[in-house]
């Protein structure tokens, strides 16, 4: 069991610890009045996800893993699978209609779904961040990229002007920003630009957890690229623990050790990364798997 | 009470009905016991127009009675026609004195100053209050501004004073700088220039800021801490022109005002200027 | 020597009051009578009470006169007058299916029970300026006073005062529309205290008794503005609307007696009311029915009480998607909006001096950092 | 000693004495001597202070409570739901923890509680501090009131909802006790 009080975040006892970060229970999420019959009228072997009981959508059902500090997990599963809803129930964007998410802070685990909305937020500051696909979710554009670091420090209490510079400068550095362009409006910056502002952004407390949605979808090849290398080489810096939803397989396979497949809002697979690719055992995953192959 | 002494008070030259003035002692007494936060109150309306000290008017009329020795002034000016005007509008229906010399007053009303001096631990400074919420300039959405205050998010407002500094080199709110007060609720201290801030600290004066148009009263009780926002490493600036003295009484110890294109300087403060003047005469 | 800020001092105020005064009450032209001001511009009387948000017409009259026609002066002059009196009582709810109807139009449809009732309204009357001659238009008066004590009801066609009382109380075309289950039912079973907004100021969320009183005391002009803006302007997009019902009629208006506990009916007051029906194509709305929108105000104000029943519609749609409730229940007030917009003509030069010192603290910065 | 409305005049200097005690908890502010004399003491806030917009309760005296309510036109509610409660004595820990805090977005709907204090041999002293008070700030309490202090320290922990509390003696002393005030024992 690795030891992390010299990493000086979490004073952890000396005993075996429970290697989960964030660990999730039951999740689910359905658009609608729904009941067992409404439950069992979607899903994989019905092949959707809204109910031809009652027309309500069951996005996201029965959901449940556990993330380490240091681990990337993995949602993958074509568009409407339920993969992104689950990201934005544990991000607080979306409530949960059911199940439990308990997360590991300095303060002993806390049950994310039981907290007002005010304790919510002040999670999003300095231990859950949450790294958009659309980079204007987790952004704001008529700002600088240095202001948008600023956000989340002086919400942890940064009131050093010098140090808050110093930390926005360090973190786009580490981003591959150029520094020449922190002050600049985020507005003015390219889309992978954007990303990196954002990551850093996502950082700047030094979280405990951070949630990737589709990170580099819309972004091209080669930028896409330098973001994933980013983000590969930053969760190895950091003993992070990271959920990274992604309908790309290739995305999925460079970041992540362990992987879960959904389909029409269920978990349909749960397996090593490497394992899945090599040897697919749902039907679904198969066919994913082929695509990314061809 | 009877209809017939309802009527009768309804004749005499009282601005505000009974019931308006407890509504209103109502409001001053949560504001005070929750410092900082905009206590929302019915307004009603005044013989001066929204905008033109109609909060203000409501609190001092709520608060006074004949005992007071009331003072107005505007922009410092006691004779200023918006201070004249309300003034009279006071002391007619209350029956309360007047003064231009804050020593002498219990009641206060000011618009964009606080005096130079005078205010001690009987005195109640009442500021007429444009625009209440400090945040404005950082959100629009008025069910998000009410969040943001139940939950002291101030962030937003953290991340424009950096933006400003960045932009500009320094902070550039110019008068009625957001001040965090009791450590809970960020106050928009009213158009008072930079000078006067530090004077809310610790005062020995209750400070209650009359929002008419808006339907906001918030208050400042004496002894607490109010701070403007700023970073550690960034001094909180007051107006400082080099060598600026006022003109009739030479002095630069007080807020100054000049004419346009010119470095001819006075004090804001008339009765202050007065008094020093008298004082070196 | 040296700067006198606009020092009015007692007497400059003072002498600017005799000035206004003196050349309202000295001029040549013979006495303003309350009674002409009532009842020849009425519609500005109505308009006044409404946006006063009170029903006193004397007192709206004497208003006009004195704020020599500023009709938001007069509100202001109305409403200060009201901050000096208690509040007595609360009247008992009144029901707007008694209104007794002077003029009623249901543009829905061609016939429908109750008959449409065009009455005193000038929407088919031609717009030409009548430029005829005192002396003429003296002459006709008097002949069409003889002819009205003469014989009622010749004006022809249903715009006459006619006593039929299906006439006067009409059936609303809602409760038709409700019966052939056309239209979504928004109306409460639970009943509850109308939220009273010159007590409590209306912040969004807010009830739908906060937006309609908002409205109905608005500014007509900042209202008609609103929906304007709704159809053409940038700020969204509000589908054309129907119009069910718009009724101009009295109501009369009862308090419990303080002593007896009996309802008295203590005056009769004019209102304007309207039915607004709007097609629902939402995704997430019943597309099989209507949405419904009300407006009511004081006297004869057409104009604002059908933007009212839009911008109820609207509101109601919105969901708090966008800022609408907010800019109709804080921007829409006559008072609130132009008296913050004259107060940039008091004195500034406080808050001036230190936006100067800002600028010159900016250059030093700039030169320093440039250095 | 039967109640009287107040005057306008008697009102406003009333609410001048209740606003000092907020302003400078702890302070012991005298209320005008000639109300005090004519009338309870006790009584002075509430007839000051409520008209028939708002809500009140007197839980231990239905006597008192009627005479209010008839001379100031205000409504009797139950405790929870009431916009003032008046106890003629140091109220148990159920009735304090019972009545509304307001809320965060909210707070003023907090309720104002006036409670009895009668000075006795067996005084418990507390320290007072927060926005108003000086460091010397005190606040003598019968020893009975202790439980009364115990809960209000509850009821005011999670700012910026809680109550506010005038203490009244029968000398006409009011003492204000806002929820931004914190008293420790000893």
């Amino acid at each position: 069991m690795t030891n992390d009080v010299e990493y000086g975040r979490y004073p952890v006892a000396r005993l075996a610890v429970p290697e989960w970060m964030l660990k999730v229970e039951r999740l689910g999420r359905v658009y609608g009045p729904y009941d067992d019959t409404v439950i069992a009228s979607t899903g994989p072997e019905i092949g959707s996800s809204k109910s031809a009981v009652n027309g309500a959508v069951v996005a996201a059902w029965d959901v449940s893993f556990e993330v380490a500090a240091g681990e990337a997990l993995g949602l993958v599963g074509e568009s409407g699978s339920g993969k992104t809803t689950v990201l934005r129930c544990l991000a607080g964007d979306v409530a949960p209609s059911c199940g439990e998410a308990r997360l590991r802070t300095t303060e002993g685990d806390v049950s994310m779904f039981d907290l007002d909305s005010s304790a919510r937020r002040r999670l999003r500051i300095d231990t859950l961040a949450v790294v958009y696909q659309d980079p204007a979710e987790g952004l704001k554009m008529n700002i600088s990229a240095g202001g948008n670091i600023a956000e989340p420090l002086t919400a942890a209490g940064w009131r050093n002007f010098g140090k808050i510079r110093d930390r926005a400068s360090e973190l786009l550095t580490r981003t591959e920003v150029p520094i020449n362009r922190m002050d600049d409006l985020v507005r003015s910056f390219s889309g992978g630009m954007k990303q990196r502002v954002q990551i850093a952004k996502a950082l700047a407390n030094s979280p405990s957890v951070v949630l990737f949605d589709e990170p580099t979808t819309g972004l091209d090849a080669s930028v896409a690229a330098g973001v994933l290398d980013l983000i590969r080489s930053l969760l190895e810096e950091h003993r992070i623990a990271a959920i990274v939803v992604s309908h790309d397989f290739s995305v999925i396979e460079m970041l992540t050790s362990r992987c879960l497949v959904m389909q029409h809002g269920r978990v349909v697979e749960n397996a090593l990364t490497d394992q899945l690719l090599e040897d697919p055992h749902h039907p679904y995953t198969q066919r994913l798997v082929a695509a990314a192959r061809a | 009470m009877l209809l017939d002494d309802l009527i009768d008070s309804a004749q005499s030259d009282e601005l505000l009905d009974e019931f308006a003035k407890r509504e209103i002692r109502r409001a001053i007494l949560a504001a005070v016991a929750i410092p900082g936060y905009q206590v929302p109150f019915g307004s009603r309306e005044m013989p001066v127009a929204r905008g033109w000290g109609s909060g203000g008017l409501q609190i001092t009329l709520a608060v006074v009675h004949d005992d007071d020795v009331v003072k107005v002034i505007d922009q410092g000016d006691d004779d200023g026609v918006n201070a004249v005007n309300l003034r009279r509008l006071v002391t007619t229906s209350t029956g309360a004195d007047q003064t231009s010399i804050a020593a002498e007053a219990s009641v206060i009303q000011s618009r964009h100053r606080i005096p130079e001096d005078g205010l001690d631990e009987e005195s109640i400074l009442v500021l007429q209050v444009p625009v209440p919420e400090p945040l404005r300039g950082v959100e629009r959405d008025m069910r998000e501004l009410a969040r943001m205050h139940a939950e002291a998010d101030y962030s937003r407002m953290w991340v424009s004073l950096y933006e400003d500094k960045v932009r500009n080199g320094v902070i550039t709110q110019t008068t009625g700088y957001p001040c965090l007060v009791n450590d809970r609720y960020v106050v928009a201290t009213t158009p008072i220039p930079r000078w006067d801030i530090p004077r809310l600290h610790e005062s020995p004066f209750l400070t209650l800021f009359g929002a008419g148009r808006e339907k906001r009263i918030y208050a400042i009780p004496p002894r607490t801490k109010v701070e403007p926002l700023t970073f550690e490493d960034v001094p909180f600036e007051v107006e400082h022109a080099d060598g600026a003295t006022c003109s009739l009484c030479k002095s630069n110890a007080a807020f100054l005002v000049s004419l346009p294109n010119s470095d001819v300087w006075m004090c804001s403060d008339t009765d202050w200027c007065r008094r020093t003047r008298e004082a070196s005469a | 020597m040296g700067y006198v800020s606009a020092r009015g001092g007692l007497d400059a105020i003072r002498a600017a009051e005799r000035l206004v005064r003196r050349l309202r009450l000295t001029s040549e032209s013979s006495w303003l009578e309350e009674d002409q001001i009532l009842e020849k511009l009425r519609l500005l009387v109505d308009r006044v009470m409404g946006e006063a948000g009170l029903w006193a017409p004397r007192l709206a009259a004497k208003a006009l006169r004195q704020s020599e026609g500023d009709a938001t002066e007069a509100v202001h002059l109305l409403r200060a007058y009201r901050s000096t009196l208690p509040r007595f009582a609360y009247s008992e709810s009144a029901d707007a299916d008694d209104v007794k109807v002077e003029r009623r139009i249901v543009p829905a449809f061609q016939r429908v029970p109750g008959n449409q009732l065009l009455g005193r309204s000038v929407d088919y009357t031609a717009r030409f300026l009548e430029r005829q001659s005192d002396d003429m238009a003296r002459e006709e008066a008097e002949k069409l006073r003889s002819e009205a004590s003469g014989t009622p009801g010749d004006e022809g066609g249903e715009a006459h005062d006619n006593t039929d009382t299906t006439q006067r109380s009409p059936q609303r075309l809602l409760e038709m529309l409700r019966e052939m289950d056309l239209v979504v039912d928004r109306r409460r079973a639970d009943d509850p205290e109308p939220f009273d907004i010159t007590r409590t100021p209306a912040r969004p969320p807010a009830a739908r008794s906060a937006l309609l009183s908002s409205m109905t005391r608005a500014d007509t002009g900042a209202l008609v503005n609103q929906w304007y803006r709704n159809i053409l302007g940038p700020d969204g997009y509000l589908h054309e609307v129907t119009l069910g019902e718009v009724r101009h009629g009295a109501l009369d208006v009862v308090v419990r007696h303080p002593v007896t506990g009996l309802p008295v009916c203590v005056t009769s007051v004019r209102v304007t009311e309207v039915e607004a029906i709007e097609d629902l194509e939402g995704v997430d709305e019943d597309r099989t029915k209507f949405d419904v929108g009300y407006g009511l105000c004081f006297g004869h104000n057409e104009r604002k009480a059908i933007a009212m029943a839009n911008l109820d519609i609207a509101c109601h749609r919105d969901a708090g998607r966008t800022q609408l409730e907010q800019s109709l229940l804080l921007t829409t007030d006559a008072l609130d909006s132009a008296g913050f917009l004259e107060h940039l003509k008091l004195p500034h030069y406080v808050t001036f001096r230190s936006m100067i010192e800002r600028k010159f603290a900016m250059r030093k910065a700039r030169n320093r950092d440039a250095s | 000693m039967t109640l009287a409305a107040l005057s306008s005049r008697d009102s406003t200097m009333v609410f001048r004495s209740l606003l000092q005690a907020f302003s400078s908890p702890g302070e012991r502010v005298q209320m005008p001597a000639h109300l005090c004399d004519s009338m309870s003491p006790l009584a002075l806030p509430l007839l000051a202070l409520v008209d028939i917009e708002t809500t009140f309760c007197i839980p231990d005296d239905a006597d008192l409570e009627a005479e209010v309510a008839e001379l100031t036109g205000s409504k009797v509610v139950a405790v929870a739901d009431a916009n003032f409660v008046l106890c003629t004595t140091p109220p148990p820990q159920e009735l304090v923890l019972h009545v509304g805090r307001g809320t965060a977005l909210q707070p003023q709907l907090g309720c104002r509680l006036i409670v009895s204090n009668e000075s006795h041999e067996d005084n418990l002293t507390l320290r007072l501090s927060g926005p108003g008070t000086r460091p010397e700030s005190q606040l003598s309490v019968c020893a009975a009131a202790s439980d009364f202090i115990a809960a209000r320290n509850l009821a005011v922990a999670h700012p910026p909802s809680g109550i506010d509390c005038w203490l009244v003696s029968s000398d006409g002393v009011v003492v204000g006790l806002p929820r931004t005030t914190h008293a420790e024992q000893g």
